[in-house]
């Protein structure tokens, strides 16, 4: 075996992705500006914020040439918000992500939009052109995951992004002196969270008790919680559909034959054929 | 029309008995026995070629040994799925137990005799076969079709079971000599699983062996196109490639006015261990 | 950074006014090397190697970093000391990066090596360095086969490609093997099951389990990424 | 399905009850009487494999008053026995107290080749409410087993050889499948697809664990 690997990425390759969230540093030294393979790095003037991935913000942080600045999320409060949301709000679902930034629009001076925000088309396209760069937009320009800033200072308070965990885990272990409250009391709020999320993560398996079903929606699942549970989800949902797949065949079967209003049901000869290989 | 373009004879007879299956094609289905019929001179010199003396030894001794195994008449097949079995083992072990090569040239033997079989059924048909009308014998043609089409599959998934194991070692950058090192005390063929207390027979075949080397030079090629990712390095996402350390010996080369230093993590790990230095945060 | 790689990473389109300008062009290699490894360890099947030469230009800037490091080495000022330790360390990431994505296709590759070098259409999601291993695996593959047994089976049984009967023996992957998806913009996704068919009006950052063959469409149209 | 699959193959080496349509002179031998005619209506366990193919060809006979009656199989078969009325009504009562492995360590696979051959619209829908309240038994267990599980993850690749961790992973987890105090039972019952299962639960709640361990080392 090339790779040595299940499908779907591991725990540490999860947790690598991470590693390329930005976060807010707060620098102790000067440092110039360096020119690494993903572009310039921001030169660093105490006490000016400034922000990088988190690879190299642990780095820093690690030789005590930076202080990292928590995302407004980690607080105890926002935390609290957050328990108080997946188990008093909405018990079944996971928290939504956080929204995507908005960000001022150089077509439209005045004008602010939503990060990947689908363009409403509006009379001021005619001037702008903006309907046409919409619809061919390139895939690469819709910002996710790692690469949207929702781990920065500014990044909101009360939502939980996408790799909530491995950052939690990296910030209070190597900046646990950064942290706005002992690390102890937002560790124990922590705790309290991936315990109600597990139990919903379990739950999810329920859901398809249906066993017919054709998806699941997992809207605001963290990044480790699907590495935890893909093989074995993705395991349960294909053994559902093996088992099925006659049942399957033989539901279309009879759909088609309907469609077409049984005109006549001499189509076995092409479908030997194609059991055949032919 | 004497066969289905780009599919073997074999494949067409097995093929027509299936179709025959949806609609009663035979004036299609005599036409593909009668090309079946048409190859087999080739046949009898080609099995009769290939009918080693020892390869007949082998094969009864085996056959004996399933019959007293199985106390029943064994049945084609038999055989193979004892390689399989073997092979299920081997995707669970983390080396490669000894290559059956008793088991595999009963079983290739196995696909010989029964050709002869049909060879010698069809030949009083000169050719002229109809199914339609010789259905038994159509019956036990395509018993022994499909039991020499059941130890093609059997043979060759073992032999891509090794395969696979034999590339995972050189992509492991394992060489040819460790895996001599692989060894086992069980009596070739024998073995039930590779668990046995090293011997001296290497676990892999000497085709095995010509198809390591192969392969490796295969991934060499392949490798030099990517000469500074270093294909073979490794899969898991990399850690700190430095750490801080504290100066507790002179240890010469590293030494430091002021006592600590950040330095390249795989440079030091000897001289921690050594203890003249000590690893930080 | 030389001129050709700007114009290189420059996209097809311009931006569209709500995707972030001034996204420097490094940092979409960087975007974009991420997108392709993570999708290429969440797929069953092969998907088409980058045809915009993201690779060969990441390749080449690996090997001038690589030689920009052998230029600072030596030069023990604890200052660029620094630089070269974050230089190095992000290096390191490129290179595993890359490393992951190419043994992971290599994996598929030989998983199916007759399914992708059978056909036209499959052939061409491998890069030529790809095709050529590969068809110089299952040459080594076959022959190994018929020096070991096949060789003495009648003529007509030595194909390892005929795909008449009950099963074809030429393996390929189970397209409706499930995989997870993020939705980049709101989204019908048309989801195939055991006892109903049905449509998932899907929002904008949803996560979604469902069968590759029917997510397939939206990923490559940059509706959905792999997760 | 796949060619090389070893599994699949095995499956396909279950044996079904099949009931020969014609005589067979050379046939003798799948009855235990070689050299004897296996007689019409001739009941014989054969396997998949063989049983397949003869049912679905034709034996080609022409009836001249009713072409369309021509068809004709070499044998006709039924369900084995893993399949079996009393299992399935067994499953219908409470799936988890059936060890499947006893029916069949390929159960799911031989269930799925089986309704391929023939429809069984009702054993799809038990089997497929089987599998799914199983699975969360299954996952109950592993993640018992896998919390407390060692690590394989490690940079030596954990287990003998060390090579490849895949390999390691599965060594570990199958000599795991017997933990798991109560479930014991449970688990020695777990059929193919259901141990798969099992080492994906099992080594998704390991790896977690022990990259939380090793964020702490860094």
């Amino acid at each position: 075996m090339a790779l040595p690997l299940p499908t779907g990425l591991t725990q540490n390759e999860v947790s690598f992705l991470a590693e390329m969230e930005m976060v807010t540093v707060v620098p102790r030294q000067r440092l110039d500006s360096i020119d690494l393979l993903g572009g310039k790095t921001p030169q660093l003037r105490p006490p000016h914020r400034a922000q990088l991935p988190l690879w190299l913000a642990l780095l820093l942080k690690k030789q005590r040439r930076a202080n990292i600045v928590p995302p407004a999320w980690m607080h105890p409060a926002s935390l609290a918000e957050i328990i108080h949301r997946e188990t008093k709000e909405d018990p079944e679902a996971f928290s939504p992500p956080p929204p995507p930034p908005s960000r001022a629009l150089y077509a439209q001076p005045g004008t602010a939009r939503r990060l990947n925000h689908q363009h409403q088309p509006s009379f001021l396209d005619d001037l702008t052109q903006t309907t046409l760069d919409s619809q061919q937009q390139d895939p690469n320009s819709i910002l996710s995951p790692p690469f949207l800033p929702s781990n920065v200072a500014e990044s909101p308070a009360g939502y939980l992004p996408y790799h909530w965990l491995e950052i939690a885990e990296a910030l209070l272990t190597h900046a646990g002196d950064d942290m706005p409250a002992p690390a102890g009391e937002v560790r124990s709020l922590l705790r309290d969270l991936v315990e109600v999320r597990a139990a919903k993560m379990r739950s999810s398996t329920s859901a398809l008790e249906g066993f017919g079903d054709a998806w699941l929606t997992l809207r605001g699942v963290g990044a480790m919680e699907l590495a935890e549970n893909r093989a074995f989800l993705a395991g349960l949902v294909d053994g559902v559909r093996k088992i099925g797949a006659s049942a399957e065949a033989t539901r279309r079967e009879e759909e088609e034959e309907a469609r077409r209003g049984g005109e006549y049901g001499g189509d076995g000869d092409e479908d030997s054929d194609e059991d055949m290989g032919l | 029309m004497p066969a289905i373009p780009g599919v073997s004879v074999c494949q067409n007879l097995y093929l027509i008995a299936c179709r025959m299956g949806v609609r009663s094609g035979n004036w299609l289905g005599v036409g593909i026995w009668q090309a079946y019929g048409s190859l087999l001179p080739h046949h009898h010199q080609l099995s009769g070629a290939l009918v080693a003396g020892e390869d007949k030894e082998v094969f009864l001794s085996i056959r004996k040994r399933q019959i007293s195994q199985l106390e029943k008449m064994p049945m084609y097949g038999d055989l193979g799925n004892k390689l399989v079995q073997h092979a299920k083992r081997t995707q669970n072990l983390s080396h490669l137990p000894p290559y059956q090569t008793e088991l595999v040239r009963a079983v290739a033997r196995e696909i010989r005799d029964l050709d002869k079989d049909v060879a010698s059924l069809l030949e009083p048909f000169q050719g002229s076969f109809d199914p339609s009308t010789e259905q038994a014998t159509a019956c036990t043609l395509l018993v022994n079709h499909l039991s020499m089409r059941r130890n093609k599959r059997c043979l060759l998934a073992y032999h891509r079971t090794r395969t696979d194991k034999l590339e995972e070692l050189v992509w492991n950058g394992a060489d040819i000599l460790d895996l001599a090192g692989q060894t086992t005390g069980a009596p070739k063929g024998g073995a039930t699983d590779g668990n046995e207390g090293s011997g001296t027979t290497s676990s892999l075949s000497p085709q095995e062996e010509d198809y390591f080397r192969q392969f490796g030079d295969l991934l060499a090629l392949y490798k030099g196109q990517w000469t500074d990712i270093d294909l073979t390095g490794s899969l898991e996402p990399p850690r700190d490639l430095f750490i801080d350390v504290r100066v507790l010996k002179d240890a010469g080369e590293i030494q430091t006015e002021y006592g600590q230093f950040y330095v390249r993590q795989g440079d030091v790990e000897r001289l921690i261990a050594q203890g003249y230095l000590q690893k930080l945060g | 950074m030389d001129i050709d790689d700007i114009l290189a990473s420059l996209d097809p389109h311009p931006p569209s006014s709500s995707s972030p300008s001034l996204i420097p062009p490094e940092t979409r290699d960087l975007q974009a090397l991420t997108r392709h490894w993570v999708a290429e360890r969440s797929t069953p099947e092969l998907l088409s190697w980058p045809s915009d030469g993201l690779f060969e230009r990441i390749n080449d800037k690996i090997k001038r970093q690589i030689e920009k490091v052998e230029e600072m080495t030596g030069d023990m000022d604890p200052k660029t000391n620094f630089a070269l330790i974050v230089i190095q360390t992000e290096l390191e990431r490129w290179k595993f990066l890359v490393r992951s994505y190419l043994r992971c296709r290599v994996g598929k590759i030989d998983k199916h090596l007759l399914h992708y070098i059978s056909n036209d259409a499959l052939r061409t999601r491998m890069s030529p360095i790809e095709e050529a291993y590969a068809r110089r695996h299952q040459l080594l593959l076959h022959n190994h086969y018929l020096n070991s047994f096949l060789g003495t089976f009648p003529p007509a049984m030595q194909n390892l490609n005929d795909t008449a009967g009950n099963i074809s023996m030429i393996d390929s992957p189970d397209l409706d093997s499930a995989v997870f998806i993020r939705l980049l913009k709101n989204a019908e996704i048309e989801c195939h099951g055991v006892d109903v068919d049905g449509v998932l009006t899907g929002k904008e950052g949803d996560i979604v389990i469902l069968r590759w063959s029917d997510a397939k469409g939206l990923v490559e149209r940059g509706d959905a990424e792999l997760v | 399905m796949s060619y090389y699959d070893i599994d699949a193959i095995l499956t396909d080496a279950e044996k079904i009850p099949c009931t020969f349509q014609i005589d067979v002179p050379d046939l003798g031998y799948l009855d235990n009487q070689p050299g004897h005619t296996l007689k019409a209506g001739s009941r014989v366990a054969l396997p998949i494999w063989l049983a397949e193919m003869l049912a679905i060809a034709n034996t080609g006979a022409v009836d001249m008053d009713d072409p369309s009656q021509s068809s004709k199989s070499f044998i006709t078969f039924d369900l084995p026995s893993a399949l079996g009325n009393d299992v399935v009504q067994a499953l219908k009562a409470d799936p988890r107290s059936v060890p499947l492995r006893d029916q069949s360590a390929h159960f799911y696979a031989l269930a799925t080749h089986m309704m391929e051959l023939s429809e069984e619209p009702e054993l799809s829908a038990v089997l497929r409410k089987t599998f799914v309240s199983r699975a969360a038994e299954i996952a109950l267990h592993a993640r018992k087993v896998g919390g407390g599980g060692s690590s394989y993850h490690g940079r030596d690749g954990g287990g003998a050889g060390g090579k490849g961790k895949g390999k390691a992973t599965k060594e570990d987890n199958a000599s795991n499948l017997g933990v798991g105090g109560a479930g014991e039972e449970f688990l020695r019952g777990l059929d193919e697809w259901e141990r798969k299962l099992f080492r994906s639960a099992h080594d998704g709640t390991k790896a977690s664990k022990e990259w939380m361990e090793n964020v702490k080392k860094r």
